[in-house]
């Protein structure tokens, strides 16, 4: 019977939520053994994570209810257990790490602090922990581990944080470590380190590791085994080859199907002239050089794609293009005229044509305006392209165009998901009848399959209104599909610039190829290969 | 954890009106604080032609006479004050100044303040810093010193009054506004009007307004019992409102002196203030949350349940 | 020794009292702190009450709990010479607080401190009109001359408290004095400490040491005597004055009236201003917003006052007669429907407020268009003393006037004569009756007086005469201490028994 | 840090002369003090000497260059009424002021927080509600009408602590606790809001997932996240208590700057007004440093 370090049975879990009671996970079950890696993979609303979140106790009741199931540790039913004794499973024998390591550490404590006291909870002496918490940082590779145990999250980088996360889950030798989403928010060549990381540990300690992810990648590159979920359900499972090469349901056939990076790639027609052409961009704030002179040029319906990890200047790069910051220095030629020299109302006049998708459409969309408010403001600041009394008519059209329904217009986008409301920023952009979107990270919040159709979208919108587009992305095989041309970034300057083909075909910069040798092929088989080259690479 | 969102298609939305009443009817503290300040706001308009007359009708020979006297008129229920005029009657009689000086000076110095906040929040820094100034200056400029002033300049009178109250409030609502558009043009959405070309005032008005609305509302509501508060103090004074003029703060503040021997002089004009600001406050909470979108289902929600 | 005998005090008053009665220290609640404790200030009620015949002395003394009219204090005997001026004998042996000893050249030199141009002495206005010299005969005699004759010198002189001649001429805050007690501590704010003299001249007061605290609210304070926190507080509120065994009233000097403004119409017309007087149900205050005790008032001046008028009558209150007034005089013209004003003072007496709605009530009753309007102090001062505001409406003035002096004159000349800063009209036998009633002595004084009274009131109609009020003290019952109409200003420590 | 308090100091210096200005010129614009110096029935000489002897008899213009003059010595001119420094008047009755703020808003932390806190913890429960319910009440009750009532239970009808005045810790207890109220009703309020997003934080969820306890998880990890919008609000009522608590002052005869404030105003007393203002004006400004050296010590994002 106890044969499983985890056993989780039947569980179903409910919310109460807007549209009602939503069953979150319904009458589910997994297990997990000793030393052993089990993913679960999911796209959001598949209720992923609400079993972690039963296991450690997280769910808030109400509005969340425990209706059915068992979670047996070791054979011992974690739910029957009083809430001071579950407590004492947590952090001991069981620990976690999130997401995004900087909401998840307390900003206003050390990390040596926050480290200690994971362990003083569970009654270790003040010295002990002090010397465990130094040993801790020091072994998941934190640099210069004293002086970093006085300082504060804040004062970390992404990946070191998650390594903080790490230090202070493994502080008591847990069981059990739960990974949810460990590395989505980190840059590719970050997240092949803190995988490693956690394989590394795996190994010394024997732990169990059950990870909660969408990325197919991740799955490939840790877990021995995976399950499937789809709306609360689980719909798969097995070895993680098994359902590579063998899916049975047809979500995960989906779910593969979707991955970025396996399409025709495109190939740019002959050289034109260029429809923008910029030179030598400049920006700093305060001290930081955010752009250290960026040139490109870009074809009329031409798709850019300019790609880099946090700190490249990608982002600033748009900003600065549609004028949301000043450049220091260079030049945008937009046919012919100095974007960075128009006057106020010259630049208005110049909005129309130049459009802008942002990365999270949750927020880039105002919470208080239906969508119809907000396809049909562009109208009100730039009348005269559609007229008044069609513009109902208008905002379906766009609406369908982009793949909504016309009935959606006096809904919020709250009320949306996350790739309907891109659509809806989308359909935004093309009220106005632009010549050039540029598109900041705009489809990276999204799920993959999602994501998939939101490129289909804007790849569509490119082929038959000839809109051309620059696509910005951290992500190398997200562009592969949809690209021309791509760029690539590193600390504010242009690394390598090409077709698509000859970036992803024969790249010439060493970091060109590190940021695809980072990247996570879903194929198990393929990804294990890299592994080995890159390791290899590595000695 | 995510919660799902659902995909399914909502039927279309019902009128604004009813689904304000049924957001209403969902929030059973709410509704009864809507319904005593429409009638609190029906007595303001109507008191002082209805029962001016009564409310100023003396009797020295029935002074204080204490409440619940069931056996005379409904105005007496409350008893009388130190003239003999019938308690019930002046309180709704001094509605109207009351509302008129609370609502004055809290419109006023929301008005003013809010459009100041935005003009500070959202230009350049050198104007931005000559209204931070001003208002440091009338925050630390006695609230009494500028009553003083006001009313001696320019005449004790309702209007001068809520001047004065109002004057002293404005900082309240500037810094606040001017710290909310600072982090909200800031905010994606905001950015995403600029793109499309947004003026400046369409920004502000459009995008930035209605998102520090709500703070606002709250923060007036607020006001209301503060600047009652301290009309009522400034009749203690003796430097706010004066009779014959009448208002729930002089009220309380002239029976002040009879609490030991006729403790009804001021209960009445006091429970009349606390229930206001209480309707208020709790209105205002209500209001925050069916004005929000995404809030909204909180009340749908149980409105449906309840119904 | 002297902590011991404090320490002595101390438990006397506290545990022993009944036993061993008879001294002890006391504490007093007063409404409003003393911003000075300036002896030529002490005709200010604030600071009078706690210094005055306490700490700094007069030559003379009225006797407002009895009637043995003008005392000897520090003079021990005066008369009126053949050319009008006057001399006073100095009593002998006395000394000031700091050891030195008192004689004429210190009254002399405290007399002209008043009238310095260095500084405003408050007592300084009993002597305008006049010139006052003060010559030196010897250490222990002094002559005043006045220029004119001054019939009552003596009764001025008991309103200038005497310094020693070494006192600068600037206000001071540490008062030095011949009185039964001396300052020994004041923390702004929180208390005035005075302590018994050993070396007084006169009967050692029981009282062997005064706290004086100030207390704003008529209500605290009133409870601070019933607690036992102090043990007597001079003026408490009508209303909190419900234990007979402790709450004494007292006729006090204050007289509220109306002041009529006769130089705008529709109040330049007599019939107007009677009717207004026949309007006022005065009768209907009493006991209600007035108290009980409370005269109504037929003069300025209230009935100990010399040359007070038991002839004169109130007006009688009908409202029938004066509505038939006001329309015999609108039938000649006059613009009796003008709105007239009544300005009054945020809380310058008890009830001010709902007094004078009353009043408006009456006499909107009556047919007048009454407007009320409460300004506060500085404001009211405006309206009330001349010049006037040009081009101001018809107004009426409710105010309160203070004289406790036994001698209208402090009254009459500001009030009714044209000269006077708050007189509201203007009339030659008003004048010269006042002016001659002002150099008369004796009985013709009395008589004159009564004639002016009698004139302002019924023929002249100068005014709306209200009420003489009634103050309320409360006194613990350990004390021995009846208030008078002096407990206004003066608050003689010496007059209090413990029992 | 330095360069951040004298950014903060030059800026506190323009309100304060702008203040001074203002209040110089405004305040004279009402009315005479000679005529509420001396009784009415003193003569225009009378009169016209006191205003020659405190100078006001001058051109307002003199009169601000000469007060300006003496401000920059140090010197913040005579009471026109007390025959003493303006200043120590002031300072005298600032102390006061300062004690009476100063404890009272310590307690109204204390207990804000402890009561927000909970309330938050179990939000929407029978506590919540109560204690939103009790502090909105509170926060609307006349002062006035409240210390009234104090007196009148807990020193007349039960005789526990004397009625006003200053003197023993007695006497400091019923001003304090009708102070009490109002702030404690606004600050719980905010306790409560800014608990609620704290304790829903991510890294509340982390401290749970190591097994803290619900004690620390509240006053160690979500507490100190969410002291920042309550520390604000502490401020801005600490500043209104410094400005003196005129009500409960003078019904309680403490004899602070509020009380000062307003009778120096209705007498026309202009230099104690305007060094009055100075004084609260600089302790205000000090408190808002402190408040913001507090930030940075609560917050380490904030220090630099």
């Amino acid at each position: 019977m106890a044969d499983h370090l985890l056993e989780v049975r039947n569980l179903s879990v409910e919310f109460h939520t807007a549209a009602g009671v939503v069953h979150a996970v319904r009458d589910i079950s997994y297990y997990l053994d000793r030393g052993e890696t089990l993913a679960i993979l999911g796209e959001s609303g598949s209720g992923k994570s609400v079993s972690s979140s039963a296991i450690m106790n997280l769910i808030d009741m109400p509005p969340g209810r425990i209706s059915s199931g068992q979670i047996l540790l070791d054979g011992i039913d974690l739910m029957t257990m009083s809430p001071q004794a579950r407590r004492e499973v947590n952090g001991r024998r069981i620990a976690m790490i999130f997401q995004d390591p900087l909401s998840h550490l307390n900003p206003v404590y050390t990390v040596g602090w926050q480290i200690r006291e994971a362990l003083t909870t569970h009654g270790s002496s003040t010295a002990e922990a002090a010397s465990e918490a130094l040993r801790l940082l020091r072994r998941v590779g934190i640099p210069d581990p004293e002086p970093s145990m006085g300082k504060y999250p804040h004062e970390f980088s992404g990946g070191q944080r998650q390594r903080v996360m790490i230090a202070m889950a493994l502080a008591l030798r847990p069981d059990l470590l739960i990974a949810d989403e460990p590395t989505t928010a980190l840059d590719v060549t970050v997240q092949a380190e803190v995988l490693a990381l956690l394989k590394e540990l795996q190994r010394e300690t024997g732990m169990a590791v059950l990870i909660i992810t969408h990325d197919l990648g991740v799955v490939s590159e840790i877990a021995d085994r995976v399950v499937v979920m789809e709306k609360g359900e689980l719909v798969e499972a097995g070895t993680v080859r098994e359902v590579y090469k063998n899916p049975r349901h047809p979500y995960t056939r989906k779910l593969i199907a979707a991955a970025p990076g396996k399409g025709e790639m495109h190939q740019p027609d002959a050289a034109g002239a260029p429809v923008l052409s910029v030179g030598d961009v400049r920006k700093s704030y305060g001290g930081f050089e955010a752009l250290k002179g960026v040139s490109f040029d870009l074809m009329a319906g031409e798709t850019m794609a300019i790609v880099g990890e946090s700190g490249s200047g990608k982002s600033t790069l748009a900003r600065v293009l549609l004028r949301l910051d000043e450049p220091d220095a260079g030049s945008a030629l937009w046919k012919g005229r100095d974007l960075f020299q128009l006057s106020p109302a010259d630049l208005y006049k110049l909005r129309r044509d130049l459009q802008m998708v942002f990365q999270d459409p949750t927020q880039s969309l105002n919470p208080r305006m239906t969508v119809f408010q907000l396809v049909s403001e562009a109208w009100v600041i730039h009348p005269g392209i559609v007229p008044k009394a069609k513009w109902r008519e208008r905002v379906a059209e766009l609406l369908i165009q982009v793949g909504l329904q016309p009935d959606h217009m006096p809904r919020y986008p709250h009320q949306f998901s996350g790739g309907q409301r891109q659509r809806i920023a989308i359909a935004r952009a093309l009220a106005l009848e632009p010549q050039l979107i540029i598109c900041d990270e705009a489809v990276s919040a999204l799920d993959v399959s999602v994501q998939a159709q939101v490129i289909a979208l804007l790849d569509k919108l490119r082929r038959e209104m000839g809109i051309a587009f620059i696509f910005i992305a951290h992500d190398l095989p997200v562009v592969r599909d949809f690209a021309d041309h791509v760029m690539v970034m590193q600390k504010g300057k242009v690394v390598e610039q090409g077709t698509v083909r000859e970036i992803f075909g024969s790249p010439r910069q060493e970091y060109t190829r590190a940021l695809l040798a980072a990247g996570l092929d879903p194929d198990p088989d393929v990804q294990a290969a890299n592994r080995a080259a890159r390791l290899a690479r590595a000695s | 954890m995510t919660i799902p969102s659902t995909e399914t298609v909502i039927p279309h939305e019902p009128h604004f009106v009813v689904r304000m009443g049924r957001m209403l009817w969902a929030d059973k503290f709410a509704l009864c604080a809507a319904i005593f300040l429409v009638v609190v706001l029906v007595i303001a308009i109507i008191g002082p032609t209805w029962l001016g007359e009564l409310a100023t009708k003396q009797n020295l020979r029935g002074r204080n006479l204490p409440p619940f006297d069931w056996e005379r008129g409904w105005v007496w229920w409350m008893g009388a004050d130190a003239l003999g005029r019938p308690l019930f009657a002046r309180i709704i009689v001094a509605t109207q100044n009351t509302l008129m000086v609370a609502a004055g000076a809290v419109v006023l110095s929301a008005v003013i303040g809010t459009v100041l906040g935005l003009v500070a929040g959202f230009s350049s820094p050198r104007i931005n810093q000559v209204i931070m100034r001003l208002a440091d200056v009338i925050m630390s400029f006695p609230s009494l010193l500028i009553a003083v002033i006001v009313l001696y300049v320019l005449g004790s009178s309702i209007l001068n009054l809520i001047l004065v109250l109002s004057i002293t409030r404005i900082p309240v609502y500037l810094r606040t506004t001017r710290a909310e558009v600072l982090e909200i043009r800031e905010r994606m959405f905001v950015q995403a009007a600029r793109v499309m070309g947004a003026s400046n005032k369409r920004i502000v008005f459009r995008h930035i307004l209605p998102v520090v609305l709500p703070t606002l509302t709250t923060l007036a509501t607020l006001d209301f019992a503060y600047v009652m508060l301290a009309e009522s103090a400034l009749s203690f004074l003796g430097i706010g409102i004066q009779p014959p003029e009448i208002t729930w703060g002089l009220m309380i503040s002239q029976g002040r002196q009879y609490l030991t021997n006729a403790w009804w002089l001021s209960l009445w004009p006091g429970l009349a203030i606390i229930l206001t600001t209480l309707s208020l406050n709790l209105l205002s909470n209500w209001l925050r949350i069916a004005l929000d979108p995404v809030q909204r289902w909180r009340l749908e929600m149980k409105g449906r349940k309840n119904g | 020794m002297k902590k011991t005998l404090i320490l002595g005090a101390l438990l006397l008053g506290s545990t022993l009292s009944s036993a061993f009665a008879g001294s002890g220290p006391i504490k007093i609640v007063l409404p409003e702190e003393a911003d000075l404790l300036e002896p030529c200030m002490a005709t200010r009620s604030n600071i009078g009450r706690v210094i005055m015949q306490n700490v700094s002395e007069t030559l003379t003394e009225l006797d407002l709990r009895g009637d043995k009219g003008l005392m000897p204090r520090l003079a021990e005997k005066w008369e009126q010479q053949s050319d009008g001026s006057w001399r006073f004998n100095l009593r002998q042996g006395v000394k000031f607080s700091d050891g030195t000893s008192f004689d004429a050249k210190d009254v002399k030199y405290s007399f002209d401190r008043v009238m310095s141009d260095k500084n405003v002495c408050e007592s300084e206005r009993y002597f305008g009109g006049m010139t006052i010299s003060a010559e030196v005969v010897d250490d222990n005699t002094i002559d005043f001359k006045a220029d004119p004759v001054q019939p009552i010198l003596p009764l001025l002189l008991s309103l200038v408290t005497i310094v020693p001649e070494e006192t600068p001429l600037e206000f001071i805050r540490k008062p030095v004095g011949t009185g039964p007690f001396k300052l020994t501590n004041w923390t702004p704010g929180q208390q005035i400490v005075l302590t018994g003299r050993d070396d007084y001249w006169g009967a050692k007061p029981s009282v062997t040491e005064a706290t004086y605290l100030f207390r704003a609210d008529p209500a605290v304070r009133a409870a601070m005597v019933q607690t036992g926190e102090a043990d007597l507080s001079p003026s408490i509120s009508q209303l909190d004055a419900t234990n007979p065994a402790t709450d004494f009233s007292y006729l006090d000097s204050e007289t509220v009236y109306l002041r009529i403004d006769h130089n705008i119409e529709p109040l330049n017309d007599v019939r107007v201003r009677r009717a207004l007087n026949m309007a006022i149900d005065r009768e209907a205050f009493l006991g209600t917003l007035v108290p009980d005790g409370a005269v109504l008032a037929t003069a300025i001046v209230p009935p100990p006052t010399l040359g007070w008028n038991p002839d004169v009558k109130v007006f009688p209150y009908d409202a029938a007669a004066a509505k038939k007034l006001l329309d015999e005089a609108k039938a000649d013209g006059v613009k009796v429907d003008t709105p007239i004003t009544i300005i009054a003072r945020t809380a310058n007496f008890p009830n001010v407020t709902e007094i004078m709605e009353a009043i408006q009530a009456q006499l909107q009753e009556a047919g007048f268009n009454i407007e009320l309007k409460f300004v506060e102090v500085a404001e009211h001062e405006q309206y009330y003393s001349k010049p006037f505001k040009e081009g101001r409406g018809p107004q009426l003035v409710a105010a309160m006037h203070d004289n406790s002096k036994g001698d209208p004159s402090f009254s009459m000349f500001f009030k009714y004569a044209s000269e006077g800063t708050q007189s509201g009209f203007s009339d030659p036998k008003v004048d010269d009756l006042i002016k001659r009633a002002s150099a008369a002595v004796g009985d013709e004084r009395a008589k004159l007086w009564s004639e002016v009274i009698a004139l302002v009131h019924d023929e002249v109609v100068a005014d709306v005469l209200l009420f003489h009020m009634v103050g309320f003290s409360r006194v613990s019952e350990r004390l021995d201490y009846k208030p008078t109409m002096a407990t206004n200003s003066t608050l003689q420590l010496s007059e209090i028994g413990i029992k | 840090m330095l360069s951040f308090i004298r950014k903060r100091a030059i800026a506190s210096l323009i309100s304060l002369v702008g203040l001074i200005v203002m209040v110089f010129f405004l305040s004279r614009l009402t009315g005479d003090p000679a005529a509420l110096f001396l009784p009415v029935e003193a003569s225009a000489e009378m009169k016209e000497q006191f205003r020659e002897i405190h100078g006001l008899n001058d051109p307002l213009m003199v009169q601000f260059g000469r007060y300006v003059g003496d401000i920059l010595t140090g010197d913040l001119g005579q009471s026109l009424r007390k025959a003493r420094p303006a200043l120590d008047v002031v300072l005298e009755a600032f102390v006061w002021t300062l004690w009476l703020a100063v404890i009272t808003m310590t307690l109204v932390t204390v207990a804000a927080i402890v009561v927000g806190s909970l309330a938050a913890f179990r939000s929407g429960g029978f506590f919540d509600r109560f204690s939103s319910m009790v502090s909105l009440i509170g926060a609307s009750v006349p002062d006035f009408w409240l210390a009234i009532v104090a007196i009148v239970v807990f020193s007349i009808q039960l005789a526990w602590l004397p009625t006003s005045g200053t003197g023993s810790i007695h006497h400091w207890i019923l001003p304090i606790s009708v102070l009490f109220v109002r702030p404690f009703g606004i600050i719980v309020q905010v306790v409560r809001g800014s608990m609620i997003s704290a304790l829903s934080s991510a890294y509340v969820k982390t401290a749970r997932a190591k097994g803290v306890k619900s004690g620390p998880i509240i006053f160690i990890h979500a507490l100190r996240n969410a002291m920042l919008p309550v520390i604000t609000v502490i401020g801005d009522q600490a500043a209104s208590l410094l400005n003196g608590a005129v009500i409960i002052e003078t019904i309680f005869g403490f004899p602070g700057v509020g009380k000062l404030m307003i009778d120096s105003i209705l007498q026309r007393d202009f230099n104690v007004v305007l060094a009055a203002i100075l004084v609260t004006a600089v302790a205000i400004f000090l408190m808002n440093l402190l408040i913001d050296l507090t930030y940075a010590l609560l917050d380490p994002r904030i220090r630099h």
